[in-house]
């Protein structure tokens, strides 16, 4: 084992010294995605952006293959079960998102053993012989309150609406929120439900809550729950707080109604669903014999007042705003994490 | 067999039992002696069951009082009769069909438990059976559930004769014959002579009597929970069994007059083993013979057979009136009004909406008619005593239109008057043209019907008619071996 | 004659049967499958699956269902993951205690007659909001000696093949052999010959539980040892899975008509059905269908064999 | 004695008793000052779990083992299919409305066909059926969030007098089972079939063909839920009808239904299903976390159906 991680770090070092071209060839090898969840809008467009620019790798000749695996339930002991089946088929790298961040570390390690290269992206897991590919869910939290920081210097009341419950990625953006609430006191989190990211769930979580809060100056979300928010908020016939808007198309598209309306301003805060091709070129460019460090950090999808009918323009009816990758970009990621 | 020196192994004295109005054992005095096989013989509703279930524990009587060896019980359960040596073979299976034989074993004797259990409840079983029946060819790990209806008698029998430390010492055979084939049923007899030559009591119940007659030591007769006569079997034939188990005398008043119904045509008709059942028009054609022996089986073949499980008949073509209540006659959450006008809805719906102002108002009817006894229609239907519920699942199929009605022994439990209103209707719907085909276990009802199927094992056996419907004859076919 | 000599034989080679089309229709699609390392990944996962579906599988033989299987067993990964690792003895007692909880759950249904549905689905409430409380976000860690069995490398055969054939043995041991076993499937097959014969059906109703409590408890464990985590979450497929598998291994609702064997058999078939649709590279679009579909095929194929044998039989 | 026999006779009073308690609850936080706001949210979002109820509610009252798992994924569909074909035209409602139903349909055929050509207990066919619908639902569109036609969007996210438009049509289609489970034979079938299956063979009654009936009606209610929530929240999400498997089986046994068959309430349904909504609006504004929410509404349902369901051996 220690040797052949030597073997490969010698490889790799030596493979650093030379310009890209000569680089190992990965037109041979086999890349799979294991997905653990298909059944919301964030979760297809990232299939779909992995279809599109894998296709495009593999009959450019890059890899031999690249094929998209998806469980039939959410459900960490079902997902183990698919990689190990990926061990069994013989793949030279799975590119993952993750049930669970623990949950699954002992089928990662298992293909870790087996010489799998193992990339996790988006649901990362901690398991130290797997690359992340991590959005800093903390600081998506936080930098939420500080934007309402700066758009309501005299601060408020906030709602908060979470994911789903017993999620590491809810556990995580959350407390992001409340670090942030400490860092900017002038805010207090008056209420907090659950939206599973949900439209019609958060809708419904909002519309139970409201009526017992007293005036909302901003909604911190987690993204996929901001409409639902703000149908539940004009329900009432409520004054619109700022609501942080997550990248679903319908959530832009309310926001651009409500700005050609009435200047009405916020900001969105997301991970792009691309952000699966990044993970693809990555574990690309590791079996090329990069070395990679095994942390890297992709920024999240900001959307801001002036870029956000670009952004619009971009996004499919129905879809969810997203940025695909080329190899380049994660080049430029793995330089940067250097 | 004198037994002036033993005592008895059960012996119950001047037992009663009742059912609301229906008195099953009234004053019954009957001592089991070692040694000996007693014949209980008698018609339906005789008392037969009920006095065996005394016997076993299952039923204590409401008077009377029972002693075992001399000593007198106050508590007299299951749990003391097994631990005295009584067994019991019912006419229902009651074994768990999904146990193997040998795990059957094991749960009828609670202490064969402890390591190594199988060996011994196989051994157990195993001898017994190949006691009773040498050669029997049973396996005793294959599993209840896929032995055939006579091995799985078999087995029951073997079960109740099997010794695993409390020896069995009165075992009670309740019809265990009916689903053996003679050779078998010989085997079990001869066990039987030689358990009681060995000193055990046997109470056999059977309704074949010549099996009776040539088995047991000592008859008892029994007729509306009494015992009628006692006598040792050499003292009696088959021709005085049947004679003293009838009641010559009733029912022949109400003999109804012989009709023509030769150029009617035929309304219903199925054929299966035996003779061929037909019904015509304006007749009412009784079924009758020992309770259990398919009656109720030809009712349902016959109502399957006009009923469809999708589409609902815009004209029903039959009705049935259901003997077990329980089971298939009341809907138990439901007022009396709604049990009695489901089997009517299709007259009394408009576009598919019930008219409740013409069910209440036919129900009222009716209530009158048969003179169902509750203040109020829309009480629960299990407010009614049994006789009531009974008249509202008759009212229940005689509102309807259909031409035909099947009723499966309905009149248990309702009273004299009610009987006599209700014969009144069938009598003169029949006159009317409606076909009524009727189950009884009531030689008076049986009496009344213009032409009578007799059934035994599962077939039509005799087909009486017009003056040959007597209880003689009928208990003559009912009881194989005494030949009509 | 001898050709119909066990229904029990029947009952078996159905799931059997499936069993081993769908194993050599793996090992044809992935002939690497077919090696120590290959069929303990295959099967590794369908240990705790096996577990619960032999707890399911003793309620089923009282004739009642369990819709809580799932929930519970999430509670009881969550209970292992960490009072089990950090405090065992406090671990320890809080299984034996939903142990208890279980068996006073079959007292209660027996008592007043309750449908064993819908007591099991306020359950299944219950312990996902405990489970929730324990772990509101996904973490914990087996215990050392719980990891260390799970990933054991035996000689011969792998763990998952090992573990499956044990936990075969000692429920059939268990449940078809011994005397309170005979007693649990007598209460399924006809209580009141079970009652006539002098037995407690409520003792015999309470044991059920109690051991599908145990199984249960086994299941969570050997699964966190397995997943090395745990959540709120982890195990709720295992309500419907267990039912399937007992179905599919040859058990039946009512009838107390189950066997320990068949739902073993019937766990690894339904694991090893999801490795099969992932290998046949099915469209993901149609895998959560083609699972589906699965079970409707391999329950018409048991409706089928039931007709033959029934046919031989009438013969 | 007398008072607690009474009570059980009208099953449906715990349902609307713990409602109204959690209503209350939660308005005095605000010290009544929500009342209204609160007490419309709740209408509208009961709605939706009150129109899949009914259809469960109808198979469950067709006796033991009778229920359908295949709600949720037949919600989806259903809301998917629509929103497809309808395209958010305003011309196209109509035919948007009747795809929603023949989805319905479908479904409850294929359940019952499934039932009954393999005999196999409703529990293991629907959810087999489940999971091949949840597939073609992600087959058609791909987790697209289609936008609702503009005028069914403001339809049902409206208020009429102060009730929610999607109340008045649960209140519409609550009225309608209702009618059809007092009124019309129909209604007779299914609760004699619920009571006793041999019983209702031998009166004469097409069991078959209530069943069947009954299986696409559920399927139906659970379509048009499905129409309407895609409508009210903006669009069909793949995941959105998950969380009413457990919901609409909860509000039928909170509601007062018997789980043994033969006795459906449907004042209950509303009454259990305010309860739901309710009761988390009551634990997030007293800031209680998901855990005790789920325990809270176990030990209820457990409660409910200890008090007025068992029956002493």
């Amino acid at each position: 084992m220690t040797i052949r991680k030597m073997l490969l770090a010698s490889v790799a070092v030596a493979c650093a010294a030379m310009p890209v071209s000569a680089l190992a060839d990965t037109s041979g090898k086999k890349i799979a995605l294991s997905n653990n969840y298909a059944g919301n809008s964030w979760r297809q467009a990232m299939l779909t952006s992995w279809e599109k620019v894998t296709g495009e790798a593999v009959k450019a000749g890059v890899v031999a293959a690249a094929d998209a695996f998806t469980t039939a339930e959410n459900q960490a002991t079902e997902q183990a079960a698919q990689i190990q089946n990926m061990i069994l088929q013989g793949y030279d790298a799975i590119v993952l998102n993750a049930a669970s961040p623990t949950a699954l570390n002992g089928a990662v390690k298992e293909a870790c053993d087996a010489g799998i290269t193992v990339v996790s992206f988006d649901g990362i897991v901690t398991e130290p012989c797997a690359w992340r590919i991590a959005v800093d869910f903390k600081e998506m939290g936080r930098s939420q309150v500080e934007y309402l920081s700066k758009k309501l210097p005299q601060g408020g009341n906030l709602l908060e609406i979470r994911g789903l419950a017993g999620v590491f990625v809810d556990d995580e953006i959350s407390a992001g929120i409340h670090e942030g609430v400490k860092q900017f006191p002038q805010f207090k989190i008056a209420g907090s439900v659950h939206g599973d990211w949900a439209q019609d769930v958060a809708q419904k979580a909002v519309a139970g809550i409201l009526p017992s809060l007293p005036e909302i100056a901003g909604v911190v979300t987690q993204g996929g729950d901001g409409y639902g928010a703000a149908q539940a908020i004009a329900a009432a016939k409520r004054p619109m707080p700022i609501i942080v808007m997550g990248n679903r198309e319908d959530e832009l598209k309310w926001w651009q109604q409500q700005k050609e309306a009435n200047g009405y301003e916020t900001m969105s805060v997301s991970i792009a669903p691309g952000v699966s091709t990044l993970a693809f070129w990555v574990a690309q460019q590791i079996l090329d014999g990069k070395e990679v460090k095994k942390d890297l950090v992709v920024p999240f999808l900001r959307i801001d007042q002036d870029n956000l009918e670009q952004n619009l323009a971009n996004t499919q009816a129905g879809g969810v705003a997203n940025v695909e990758y080329a190899q380049e970009d994660a080049i430029k990621v793995i330089e940067a994490a250097k | 067999m004198t037994g002036d020196t033993l005592t008895a192994i059960v012996e119950v004295a001047d037992a009663k039992v009742s059912f609301g109005a229906v008195k099953a054992l009234d004053g019954v005095t009957l001592a089991i002696m070692p040694g000996e096989c007693v014949g209980v013989v008698g018609h339906n509703g005789a008392g037969k069951s009920t006095i065996v279930s005394v016997i076993n524990g299952g039923l204590t009587p409401h008077q009377g009082n029972i002693s075992s060896d001399g000593e007198r019980l106050a508590r007299y359960g299951i749990g003391v009769a097994r631990a005295r040596g009584v067994r019991c073979v019912f006419q229902e299976l009651s074994l768990c069909p999904n146990l193997t034989v040998i795990e059957n074993t094991r749960i009828l004797h609670r202490h064969l438990g402890g390591f190594g259990w199988r060996k011994r409840a196989r051994k157990v079983i195993e001898r017994s059976l190949d006691l009773v029946f040498p050669g029997h060819g049973i396996e005793s790990d294959r599993s209840v559930g896929e032995l055939s209806i006579a091995e799985r008698q078999m087995v029951e029998i073997a079960m109740a004769f099997s010794d695993a430390g409390v020896a069995p010492r009165l075992v009670i055979l309740d019809e265990p014959t009916s689903s053996l084939d003679a050779g078998l049923a010989e085997q079990m007899l001869g066990y039987v002579r030689r358990f009681v030559d060995a000193g055990g009591s046997v109470i056999f119940i059977s309704h074949i009597l010549n099996e009776i007659l040539t088995t047991a030591s000592r008859i008892v007769v029994m007729k509306d929970g009494r015992i009628v006569a006692d006598r040792r079997s050499i003292d009696w034939t088959e021709h005085s069994l049947v004679e003293s188990m009838g009641s010559v005398a009733k029912g022949e008043a109400n003999r109804r007059a012989v009709r023509d119904l030769a150029g009617a045509p035929v309304v219903v008709e199925q054929i299966g083993p035996g003779l061929p059942f037909r019904a015509k028009r304006g007749e009412v054609v009784g079924l009758a013979g020992l309770a259990g022996h398919g009656q109720t089986r030809m009712l349902m073949k016959l109502h399957a057979a006009e009923t469809s499980d999708w589409l609902a008949r815009r004209e029903a073509t039959v009705a049935f009136v259901a003997g077990d209540r329980r089971l298939n006659g009341v809907f138990e959450l439901w007022s009396i009004l709604k049990n009695f006008s489901i089997g009517s809805l299709g007259d009394l719906t408009n576009r598919g909406v019930v008219d409740v102002a013409a069910e209440m108002e036919r129900a009222t009817d009716w209530k009158r008619r048969i003179d169902i006894r509750t203040q109020d229609l829309a009480n629960r239907i299990l407010s009614l005593s049994g006789g009531n519920q009974q008249k509202v699942l008759f009212a229940r199929a005689l509102s309807t239109r259909a031409p035909v009605v099947l009723m499966d022994d309905p009149m248990r439990g309702v009273d004299v008057g009610t009987k006599q209103e209700v014969y009144e209707i069938i009598r003169q719907q029949a006159a009317s043209g409606r076909t009524f085909v009727w189950y009884s276990t009531e030689m008076e009802e049986v009496c009344l019907c213009d032409r009578v199927y007799v059934f035994r094992d599962g077939a039509i056996v005799a087909e009486l008619e017009g003056d040959a419907v007597t209880e003689g004859n009928i208990l003559a076919v009912s009881f194989r071996g005494a030949a009509a | 004659m001898r050709l119909t000599y066990s229904a029990e034989a029947v009952r078996l080679a159905v799931p059997a049967l499936s069993l081993t089309v769908l194993l050599a229709a793996v090992f044809w699609l992935q002939p690497r499958a077919m090696s120590y390392v290959g069929l303990n990944l295959l099967f590794n996962l369908a240990v705790p699956i096996a577990l619960a579906t032999i707890a399911q599988m003793l309620i089923m033989a009282v004739n009642d269902l369990d819709l809580s299987m799932g929930t519970f067993v999430s509670f009881v990964a969550c209970v292992a993951a960490t009072f089990l690792r950090d405090t065992p003895l406090l671990g320890t007692l809080i299984l034996a205690g939903v142990v208890g909880v279980y068996a006073a759950i079959g007292i209660v249904i027996h008592l007043r007659n309750l449908p064993s549905i819908v007591v099991s689905l306020g359950m299944s409430f219950v312990w996902a909001g405990l489970a929730v409380l324990l772990l509101p976000a996904p973490g914990g860690q087996p215990p050392d000696w719980v990891r260390a069995l799970m990933t054991a490398k035996p000689p011969f055969a792998p763990m998952a093949i090992i573990a499956s054939i044990v936990i075969a043995l000692v429920a059939h041991l268990l449940v078809m052999r011994s005397s309170l076993g005979v007693l649990i499937r007598g209460v399924g097959g006809n209580e009141r010959s079970v009652e006539r014969a002098g037995w407690s059906v409520l003792a015999a109703r309470a044991a059920a539980y109690g051991l599908a409590g145990v199984f249960a408890v086994l299941a969570g464990i050997a699964l966190v040892g397995l997943t090395t985590s745990a959540d709120a979450n982890i195990a709720l497929r295992y309500t419907l899975l267990s039912i399937a598998g007992v179905i599919l291994g040859g058990g039946e609702f009512i009838g107390g008509r189950v066997s320990p064997i068949g739902a073993v058999i019937g766990a690894l078939t339904l694991t090893l059905a999801g490795s099969f649709l992932s290998f046949l590279r099915i469209s993901p679009d149609w895998q959560i269908g083609a699972q589906g579909a699965i079970l409707i095929i391999v329950l018409a194929l048991r409706l089928l064999l039931a007709r033959i044998e029934k046919r031989e039989k009438a013969r | 004695m007398r008072m607690l026999g009474r009570i059980s006779r009208k099953p449906w009073m715990w349902s609307w008793t713990a409602a109204f308690v959690v209503w209350f609850a939660t308005i005095m936080v605000t010290g009544g000052a929500s009342t209204f706001d609160l007490s419309q949210a709740a209408l509208t979002f009961a709605a939706f779990s009150i129109i899949v109820g009914i259809g469960q509610m109808f198979v469950i009252t067709l006796g033991p083992g009778n229920i359908d798992l295949s709600v949720p994924s037949t919600m989806t569909l259903a809301g998917t299919l629509a929103l497809k074909l309808m395209e958010v035209d305003n011309a196209m409602i109509v035919p948007g409305l009747v795809i929603a139903m023949i989805t319905g349909v479908g479904v409850g055929v294929v359940n019952y066909a499934l039932i009954k050509a393999l005999r196999i207990p409703p529990i293991i066919a629907t959810l087999s059926v489940s999971f091949i619908v949840q597939s073609a639902a992600i087959w058609t569109n791909r987790g697209l969030r289609i936008k609702p036609p503009s005028f069914l969007a403001d339809f049902t996210t409206a208020n009429t007098l102060g009730v929610p438009n999607v109340a008045i049509i649960a209140l519409v289609i609550s009225v309608f089972a209702w009618f059809l489970l007092e009124k019309t034979i129909y209604g007779r079938w299914i609760s004699a079939v619920g009571q006793s299956m041999p019983a209702a063979k031998m009166a004469g009654i097409p069991v078959d063909g209530t069943r069947f009936v009954t299986y696409i009606f559920c399927a139906v209610l659970a379509s048009l839920a499905g129409y309407l929530l895609a409508c009210f929240s903006g669009g069909a999400a793949l995941n959105m009808g998950s969380e009413y498997l457990l919901m609409s089986i909860a509000v039928v046994v909170l509601g007062g239904t018997a789980v043994a068959g033969g006795d459906s309430n449907v004042p209950g349904i509303w009454g259990a299903s305010l309860f739901m909504f309710l009761v988390v609006s009551m634990l997030n504004t007293y800031g209680l976390g998901a855990g005790i929410r789920l325990i809270m509404t176990g030990l209820i349902i457990i409660s409910v159906i200890m008090l007025a369901g068992g029956r002493a051996r």
